[in-house]
């Protein structure tokens, strides 16, 4: 490696003008038009200005919180109101801010970083973005009207459904139920295109450390929040047509939300807080002109946390009286996942001793990040050992840790993050001077706010109360919480105001300001909307570092598609591994479709909370129909065209299969789909194991066996002609596949009739039990993904009616045939399980 | 996928986070069927049935661990000293780094989750099932 | 113990002073059972053993701080695998068995004294404490729960509403209050004294105010109450007007809709309602609307005309439709049933 | 309004004007009448206020007691300035301190009831009601 100071040294010339073909293809639409652009450059910087937007709201609903508690006796809301606030203060934190930022920060990021000119799925990652801000709005809302949720951000059972008939939940389930879709839509994009569309050369091992992160992160998001979307739908479900799940007067329990939650609840943590380490791991090398030590431990820090902390979620359970030994098992689990955080403590720490620390406001908010989240990660390690929990459960304990590990983990390195990718995003460099003011406030504030929350949990103020009495002796501890807020406030404005400040009026930044070792640092600044002027070639982790000229050379067109001679947007697709060239993956260009896509599919889930379900359903097809006409605007490549990417390579536009991209977000989506119906199954067993017999006392209705059997045999026989379906794609057998679509259709058609008939004829009514609500939720579940499926294949056939020249047999024919075959699996699961397992147990 | 085995499946990075995921669950599992529908006061060579199969699952574990952790190790020892080929133009010196890295995160993970199984089965030995 | 000791220097150091005055005590930090105290003592342990490591984490990062650049004598992996994984692993692992020890000193399922059992049941948003099996026939209050020091005293908690959670952390950790299951935890006090304990699981709008008291009294004492409980109370004096008036309006008003008093069970206006606390003894009560406000004939005519005025939500109507005599007289009563 | 540390500079800042203005325009607002009550400390019925041993919070709203914002009585603003008690007796500290301790024996039908609060005590809670000068507009 070139020695850093040299790299210093070396400045590279301003970019020559790009090939105007490369541009214009680029090139944002004017005007009102600009609403279409799909780029992740436009889309990014919207995305992560909705999650700031969304940290200023909570923040707003936090000081209202701290201002009606500095004192006994707060006049300034009502017991009603201070419970919307708190629970909607945590919903947005969590839903509209921390997680949708994180992805925000990746879709704008990542590309640039990775050396793409855009994510495989441009238009998801605006669908996605759209989704997120009117839901989150539509969510926030209520508290406008003072009809916000009001029974915390976990909404638990009974509290949540029989006790809280109003509209609020629903403003809680529909609308972030719908933000979870988005959520969902986001990982499918990040993981492709963390595993697809890298820079030559930038193998596995040479990955930037933040991709690594955002690829646990995003892996996670799809195994946790399918869980809870279930759970949404069980809870809407229930408290819509009272189906009782959650009921224990009638057999369900409501500690089966708690797992179902939690389940999401515990991960979600991590899920905030890896991406955020990823950020720290990327700036700290920078500000010590270092690199990374121990970047494969930080590797398996992030994948093992990844996995340790899906065995945590029963910590947030200690108290509900499960078994003591089962208890343990999740405290072991809680202490283990502190071990890949010492780790990359330690990383960064032996980084930092490497080299000479340059202490800029970035790196302040680095240092802050250490030293308040090694405090909240050691209380968390207290709150896993089960008899400290059983006091500091529930109390102000716990929200003094929560807010050290999610303020101190993951705002911190974002504040940092923001001050660093300042000039990359707008090419004017931050204000050193008050970015120092805004940090020390922010700072202190936060310690002030909570540190004494410490000692007020374990002087037994429990959370969530609107009040206190005057003579507990929290009095004084509370106030210095509440001056400490407004000192955070102050802070927070400082900073926000250098931000904008600098954004338009900073003085304009060099090239590569920091000296930055990483990929992203290569492109001009700000940050053109075509990416890299040509996708380089690289050789290790900090490419600058290695090769000072590198940004000449890609400046010059000296590495991979310097132009766009067809007058597409493109970006290469490298190997998953080694990441040698592939293909060229042809991006769509602008188009209203995912906007119009997003604003039907929120009023399909606003309306709902109104309980309007004719609107809400033609609302829902109408999206649906935007959303057949952007698929039927895909694939329009021939499998036979190669293009020529320059260094004398060829690669093929298009490719299906396990290669292509649409086959791996197929995969992804059947995966993450997976642990939806996996918690539908937990849900099933759970209830069987507190029922005392099985099926239930006094439910006599059986389901048919011999039905059971027929309808098994006609589902099964679908899947056949849906597993030749790839087989006759390869060979191009037009008229085969239109035949085996038809066959599979004919016999779901009729299978899924008999699994409606056999719910029928049972006379198992969902509304009496637990039992028979899930009975017949595990038919409906595979039933819906079926009906689904039908509409992919029908899709199929008639774009091959209507358009055969073009249309080849692909992503369209091959997707439905594996979504299909999923959902085969579950109904064939479903139906073993609900008819064989009663006289099994 | 190929053999998940393979000195170069990525896969081979997450094995043993994926054998503890396997092994959390089973544990939990019994134990909650265990107390909720009383079999818990069952004995298997004279312990409950509980801590008996928790040992020995934890026993189970603990040996894949160390065997995936010894096949990791035979892959990282030939290359320890072959971390700055990350840096390397040389495709072959680079897919040298590249086992290498694989060879020691798989390593570090077995490592890390022999700890994680020895938390959670130790307990087994301590507490009440109940 | 040493730890204690500490911690009790740190209490009344004022690190964390500042106890509760009438109310009783609600700090983990000055435990009266042997389950708290047990639980306080690993806490500061804890606390020690996190200082030390945090100052640690803290110097070697400062060091590299401030120091830069000089070839700090430790190779950086070395220092990786000692400092992040071996360190926390041991520390850790020591833990682990160290919580599953605490766990089981504080679990008194198997003490060898027979229990004083008790079923707490949670109500939005009161508490209804029932003694099931005394020897003179169940005895069921509200909002207090006394038991006699030193013995074991094994509390059933379940709801009749939505999830609580039962914490009285001079005593012991929480145990939540849910649907449909039977949860126990078993206590024991140490010395005489009022604790006072309160709901932890967000309960709905009057979560704050759903105050628990625990009054541990000597065991001849405890027997005493006990005995004072399970009489029904006399009638009034019938030469004091005021509170034969006040008898009379609580039965017309139709108090006994929702609450029960032993002894008027009988006529139209039977006070057998199962809906409320139980107000047979609720002159004897520390506090009333679960800790709202102290006993007393004041504040029981400010909750009976204004209950959704200080506390909203909660499942009474404000009676402020009596006229002030009625008013006064029937406070007058309720407060003479000691 | 919360009464959190916002409410306390904007009560001092009124409080100050409220000086200056009486300054200005001489006794104009001046409380007509005695307002020192024997015995009595106002910090103390602050203090006796605050427990809420007697339940007045329950049912008066009191400026500068926490949890005090009852709505069963009169809301006690102000008490320096008011001319009556109870709508009868003339507001001076020996019938403050009458009505306060034994609100039954002057008024029979009055819904306020005997709390048990000593005569000292009322002395003290009386001194401190005499603290109270701001009515809120």
């Amino acid at each position: 490696m070139t020695s850093v100071e040299e790299a210093r040294a070396y400045e590279p010339p301003p970019p020559p003008p790009s090939p105007p073909k490369l541009a214009s293809v680029w090139a944002q639409p004017k005007g009102w038009r600009q609403l279409t652009e799909v780029n992740n450059t436009f889309i990014g910087v919207l995305y992560v200005g909705t999650g700031l937007m969304f940290l200023v709201l909570g923040g707003i609903l936090a000081l209202m919180i701290r201002w009606h508690l500095a004192q006994p006796g707060g006049t300034l809301l009502t017991a009603e109101q201070y419970n919307q606030v708190f629970t909607l203060h945590g919903t947005t934190m969590m839903f509209l801010f921390a997680v949708p930022i994180m992805e925000a920060s990746s879709v704008w990021l990542m590309p640039l970083q990775l050396g793409a000119r855009d994510l495989p799925f441009p238009r998801v990652s605006a669908y996605g973005f759209w989704c997120y801000l009117f839901g989150g709005l539509m969510a926030y809302s209520s508290i406008f009207f003072w009809v916000a949720p009001d029974s915390g951000w976990f909404l638990y059972p009974p509290l949540s459904t029989e006790y809280s008939p109003g509209i609020n939940n629903d403003f809680w389930l529909l609308g972030i139920g719908f933000i979870e879709i988005s959520a969902i839509a986001q990982v499918v994009e990040v993981v492709v295109g963390i595993m697809k569309t890298r820079a030559v050369g930038m193998s596995l091992d040479r990955l930037p450390i933040y991709s690594w992160y955002v690829l646990v992160t995003a892996l996670m998001i799809g195994f946790a929040f399918p869980p809870l979307i279930l759970g949404d739908i069980l809870m809407e479900i229930e408290r819509a047509v009272d189906w009782p799940f959650f009921d224990a007067a009638r057999g369900g329990d409501p500690i089966l939300w708690q797992h179902l939650f939690w389940f999401f609840g515990h991960p979600e943590v991590y899920i905030i807080f890896l991406p955020a380490a990823g950020l720290v791991s990327t700036i700290l090398p920078t500000f010590v002109q270092r690199p990374l030590v121990g970047y494969t431990w930080v590797v398996l820090a992030a994948v093992a946390t990844g996995f340790l902390s899906f065995g945590l979620w029963v910590h947030h359970m200690f108290t509900t009286g499960l078994p003591h030994l089962s208890l343990s098992f999740f405290s072991a689990a809680s202490m283990a996942v502190a071990i890949p955080s010492g780790i990359q403590v330690f990383c960064w720490i032996a980084t930092i001793w490497t080299g000479r620390p340059i202490l800029k406001v970035p790196f302040l908010y680095v240092l802050g990040f250490l030293f308040i989240f090694v405090a909240g990660g050691l209380t968390g390690v207290m709150v896993a050992a089960v008899p400290f929990d059983w006091q500091a459960h529930d109390s102000y304990f716990v929200v003094a840790h929560l807010h050290y590990v999610l303020i101190g983990g993951m705002v911190f390195p974002l504040f940092a993050a923001l001050v660093y990718y300042l000039p990359l995003a707008s090419g004017r460099m931050p204000n050193e001077t008050l970015g120092r003011w805004g940090f020390w406030l922010t700072f202190i504030g936060f310690n002030v706010t909570f540190f004494p929350m410490h000692i007020l949990g374990l002087k037994g103020m429990p959370r969530r109360v609107y009040d206190y009495p005057a003579e507990m002796g929290w009095n004084e501890l509370n106030l210095i919480a509440s001056l400490g807020a407004a000192m955070l406030a102050v802070g927070i404005v400082v900073f926000f105001t250098d931000l904008c400040w600098s954004w338009f009026r900073g003085p304009k930044a060099k090239r590569n300001p920091w000296n930055a070792g990483t990929l992203e640092w290569a492109t001009a600044l700000p940050s053109p909307d075509t990416g890299f002027r040509s996708i380089p070639e690289i050789t290790g982790h900090y490419p600058i570092w290695d090769d000072p000229t590198l940004p000449e050379k890609i400046d010059r067109g000296r590495f991979y598609m310097p132009d766009s001679p067809h007058g597409d947007r493109e970006t290469l697709r490298t190997g998953t591994v080694d990441a040698r060239p592939e293909q060229i993956l042809v991006l769509p260009k602008p188009t209203w479709l995912p906007l119009l896509a997003a604003v039907a599919t929120t009023v399909c889930f606003g309306v709902a909370i109104f309980k309007l379900y004719w609107t809400s359903l033609a609302a829902g097809l109408v999206g649906l129909a935007f959303i057949l006409i952007w698929m039927w605007r895909s694939e329009v490549r021939s499998p036979d065209e190669a293009r020529d990417i320059g260094l004398g390579v060829r690669v093929p536009t298009y490719s299906v299969g396990p290669r292509s991209h649409a086959w791996w977000a197929m995969v992804l989506l059947v995966v993450m789909d997976s642990t939806a119906y996996g918690g539908l199954v937990f849900a099933y067993l759970f209830i069987w194991t507190v029922s005392e017999s099985w099926p239930p006392a006094g439910i006599e209705a059986t389901l048919d066996g011999g039905l059971a059997l027929v309808t098994a045999a006609l589902i099964l026989a679908s899947s056949l002609p849906a597993a030749f379906l790839g087989n006759a794609d390869r060979h191009r057998r037009r008229h085969l596949i239109a035949l085996l679509l038809a066959a599979m259709l004919a016999l779901g058609i009729a299978g899924g009739w008999m699994s409606l008939a056999l719910l029928w004829d049972s006379g198992l009514d969902p509304k009496r039990h637990a039992y028979t609500a899930l009975v017949w939720m595990m038919v409906l579940f595979p039933l819906v993904h079926l009906g689904i499926g039908a509409v992919m294949a029908a899709f199929t056939l008639v774009k091959a009616w209507v358009d055969p020249p073009r249309y080849r047999w692909s992503h369209a024919a091959r997707n439905t045939g594996l979504w299909w075959q999923w959902s085969v699996a579950q109904m064939l699961f479903s139906l073993a399980v609900i008819v064989f397992y009663p006289d099994l147990a | 996928m190929a053999n998940p085995l393979a000195a170069d499946n990525p896969i081979s990075i997450v094995l043993a986070p994926i054998v503890w995921s396997v092994y959390f669950l089973f544990v939990y599992v019994l134990n909650s069927v265990a107390c909720t529908k009383g079999f818990v006061g069952l004995t298997l060579f004279g312990f409950g049935i509980v801590p008996a199969t928790v040992v020995i699952a934890t026993l189970v574990t603990l040996a894949i661990m160390v065997w995936l952790a010894g096949l990791a190790w035979s892959r990282f020892a030939p290359v320890r000293d072959t971390d700055d080929h990350v840096h390397s133009a040389d495709p072959e010196l680079a897919r040298l780094a590249r086992r290498r890295f694989m060879a020691l995160a798989g390593l570090l993970q077995a490592g890390l989750h022999i700890l994680a199984t020895l938390y959670v089965g130790l307990p087994a030995l301590l507490v009440p099932e109940c | 113990m040493r730890t204690r000791a500490l911690g009790a220097v740190l209490v009344k150091g004022g690190l964390v002073g500042g106890l509760a005055g009438c109310g009783g005590t609600q700090s983990a930090l000055d435990p009266r059972g042997p389950a708290a105290a047990t639980i306080a003592d690993f806490s500061w342990i804890l606390f020690a053993g996190a200082a030390v490591i945090f100052i640690g984490t803290m110097a070697l990062a400062a060091y590299g701080v401030l120091l830069p650049d000089r070839t700090k004598g430790v190779p950086p992996i070395r220092f990786i695998l000692w400092g992040g994984l071996v360190f926390p692993g041991v520390t850790l692992l020591v833990l682990t068995v160290a919580t599953a020890m605490v766990g089981n000193a504080v679990d008194f399922r198997t003490h060898p004294e027979e229990p004083l059992r008790v079923t707490v049941v949670g109500n939005m948003f009161w508490w209804e404490v029932v003694y099931p099996d005394l020897p003179g026939g169940p005895l069921v209050t509200a909002n207090e729960l006394r038991i006699p020091v030193g013995r074991p005293v094994e509390v059933t908690v379940t709801t009749r509403d939505v999830i609580h959670s039962f914490w009285v952390p001079a005593l012991h950790g929480k145990m939540d209050l849910i649907p449909g299951r039977m949860n126990r935890i078993t206590l024991i006090a140490s010395e005489p004294a009022i604790l006072r304990g309160q709901c932890a699981e967000f309960c709905g709008e009057q979560h704050a105010w759903m105050a628990l008291f625990v009054v541990a009294l000597d065991p001849a004492e405890f027997d005493g109450w006990i005995a004072r409980q399970q009489a029904v109370p006399e009638p009034p004096d019938p030469a004091d007007e005021q509170l034969v008036r006040g008898r009379t309006a609580f039965l017309e008003a139709g108090c006994g809709t929702c609450h029960v008093i032993r002894g008027l069970a009988e006529g139209p206006y039977a006070a057998v309602g199962q809906l409320g606390p139980d107000l047979t003894h609720v002159g004897s009560r520390l506090s009333i609307g679960a800790g709202v406000l102290p006993n007393g004939v004041g504040p029981l005519a400010a909750w009976i005309a204004g209950v959704q005025d200080i506390k909203s939500g909660a499942r009474m109507p404000s009676y402020s439709t009596l006229d002030g005599e009625t008013l006064t007289a029937l406070a007058r009563y309720l407060e003479s049933l000691k | 309004m919360g009464r959190g540390p916002l409410r306390i500079a904007a009560t001092a800042v009124l409080g100050l004007s409220g000086c200056v203005a009486l300054a200005a325009c001489g006794d104009g607002n001046a409380v007509q009448g005695n307002r020192e009550v024997a015995g009595g400390e106002a910090a103390r019925g602050k203090a006796i206020l605050t427990a809420n041993t007697h339940g007045c919070g329950g049912c008066h709203t009191i400026p500068g007691i926490p949890n005090a914002h009852g709505t069963v009585g009169p809301p006690l603003h102000g008490m320096a300035l008011r001319g009556y008690v109870a709508g009868r007796l003339p507001n001076d500290p020996g019938n403050l301190v009458r009505w306060i301790s034994g609100p039954q024996e002057i008024d029979p039908r009055s819904a306020m009831p005997d709390t048990g609060i000593t005569t000292a005590e009322a002395a003290h809670v009386a001194a401190y009601l005499y603290t109270l000068r701001d009515i809120p507009k």
